[in-house]
């Protein structure tokens, strides 16, 4: 299959959520990836936009959240990215139960790292914030089409 | 989402997605109940629950938190297969008691007759 | 609500039809469109995206159509643009069965049309194609939710 | 799709989405059955039609014009109600002849015990 790429900014607001997660779903649908497989990248993408929406931009809807999808039959590469206020230690807040948040239980970067096989995230300061993350496809596994 | 409440017990019958579209608003909900209805054991049923992440299970998180000093307790029960995953690296399952229906149904008589 | 803006660019490949048309679907679904008018209005942006990819592009896989999207609780604008071939003569390529390949229907524009309450075209010859179309919402229709 | 020949007709069970990415399949897939196997009568059974747009069409006007001078015909059967509008506006019931299950049962009993 040829490289497919997908660019996708939308405004800041959470029902937007599940639209990036629709997006990626449907991709991945298209892709043959099982339906655990699926799952699991909806939970990424999830984490990520949410993460965009709630700490980059504090849920202030008037800002830009920009996902860029890039796929093949060998792999699918997302990158989220917002122009937010940055993570000022981006080790410490990787770590199992960091959050700037008491509400809420500092595993979205535990997610995304267990979910896909790789992740980089990259962030500056009141500039923003940048998650690349990439799912292999294991042509092993079968089709969950 | 479905919801009913026997005694002291409130029953919540999860459906669709759970995530930071809807997870404040549950939380509102299960936070009246526990404080202007005198809420004490909450059962999550999840058999229609399509999609949840951290926001979503950052709720029941923070509601066993709130109920822990009050003396009550939080139960999960019907977990889909494809949730399993998250539920386990969530790390709920070594805090809070996961049921099957099974199990559930002979230790609370009061389920039997109740339909999905 | 809150005005939302999604803007999806993608390759101009078939299976990207798919994807515009279910973006476009989750979003009418979150704004309460009644069944028949999401469907009409998965219609009109297959139709729109179908002509970027096989008119605008020649089906040369290794171009993009962006789909930008603006909604309100008042209306959902959508826009197609590419920047392929053009049209000619808009007004002779928006009449019924006008068709410039012999294998097709000459129905797009007319779907468009019939499914949309607003439909605006713009065209220049080798430099592309918008698409603007709208589509008020009519709260007094029950809700399909 | 699920396909079902009887002497010379081929009964197409449409599944799913009818649009650019599967309808040139449709149409070569059609066209070997006309000419290498002699089909002259085509029967689109749309039950389980979620979506078609005018490339999906096109695959039934196109088939039609084909088997004409042949002497052939097509018939559509069941049309999903959410998709009445598109085949008003389409114009193909004009030119093709278009049965709901009852009344094609009642005229071809060939289908008489088939399920859906
Ligand atoms: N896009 C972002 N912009 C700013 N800060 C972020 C972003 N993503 C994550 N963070 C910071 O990293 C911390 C840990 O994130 P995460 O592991 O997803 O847990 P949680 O969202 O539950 O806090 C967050 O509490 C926040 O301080
Ligand atoms: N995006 C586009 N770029 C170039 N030409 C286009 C585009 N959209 C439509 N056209 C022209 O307008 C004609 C009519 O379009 P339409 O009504 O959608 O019918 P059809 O797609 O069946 O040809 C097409 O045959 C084509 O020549």
């Amino acid at each position: 299959m040829r490289v497919n790429k997908l660019n996708l900014t939308f405004s800041s607001l959470p029902e937007n959520v599940t639209i990036a997660r629709t997006l990626v779903s449907t991709l991945g649908a298209q892709l043959d990836l099982p339906i655990n497989e699926l799952e699991e990248l909806k939970v990424a993408v999830s984490e990520a936009v949410s993460n965009s929406i709630i700490h980059g931009y504090s849920n202030n809807p008037n800002n830009f959240v920009t996902i860029e999808i890039e796929s093949s039959s060998e792999k699918i590469q997302i990158q989220v990215v917002d122009h937010g206020c940055g993570i000022e230690d981006v080790k410490q807040a990787m770590q199992a139960s960091f959050s700037t948040d008491p509400d809420r239980m500092g595993l979205g970067f535990i997610f995304m790292q267990s979910f896909m096989d790789e992740l980089h995230v990259e962030s500056t300061l009141n500039s923003g914030t940048k998650v690349i993350m990439t799912k292999y496809l294991n042509h092993s596994h079968p089709s969950s089409h | 989402m479905r919801k009913k409440i026997e005694r002291q017990t409130l029953h919540l019958f999860l459906q669709g997605e759970l995530d930071m579209n809807n997870a404040n608003d549950l939380k509102i909900s299960i936070d009246t109940d526990i404080e202007k209805r005198g809420v004490r054991t909450i059962v999550f049923h999840m058999d229609d629950l399509k999609f949840i992440d951290s926001s979503g299970l950052g709720v029941i998180l923070g509601r066993y938190k709130k109920l822990a000093p009050l003396g009550g307790k939080i139960q999960i029960r019907n977990v889909p297969a494809h949730l399993y995953k998250i539920m386990e690296l969530s790390g709920l399952p070594k805090i809070i008691e996961f049921l099957p229906e099974n199990k559930s149904k002979q230790k609370d008589p009061h389920l039997k007759g109740e339909k999905k």
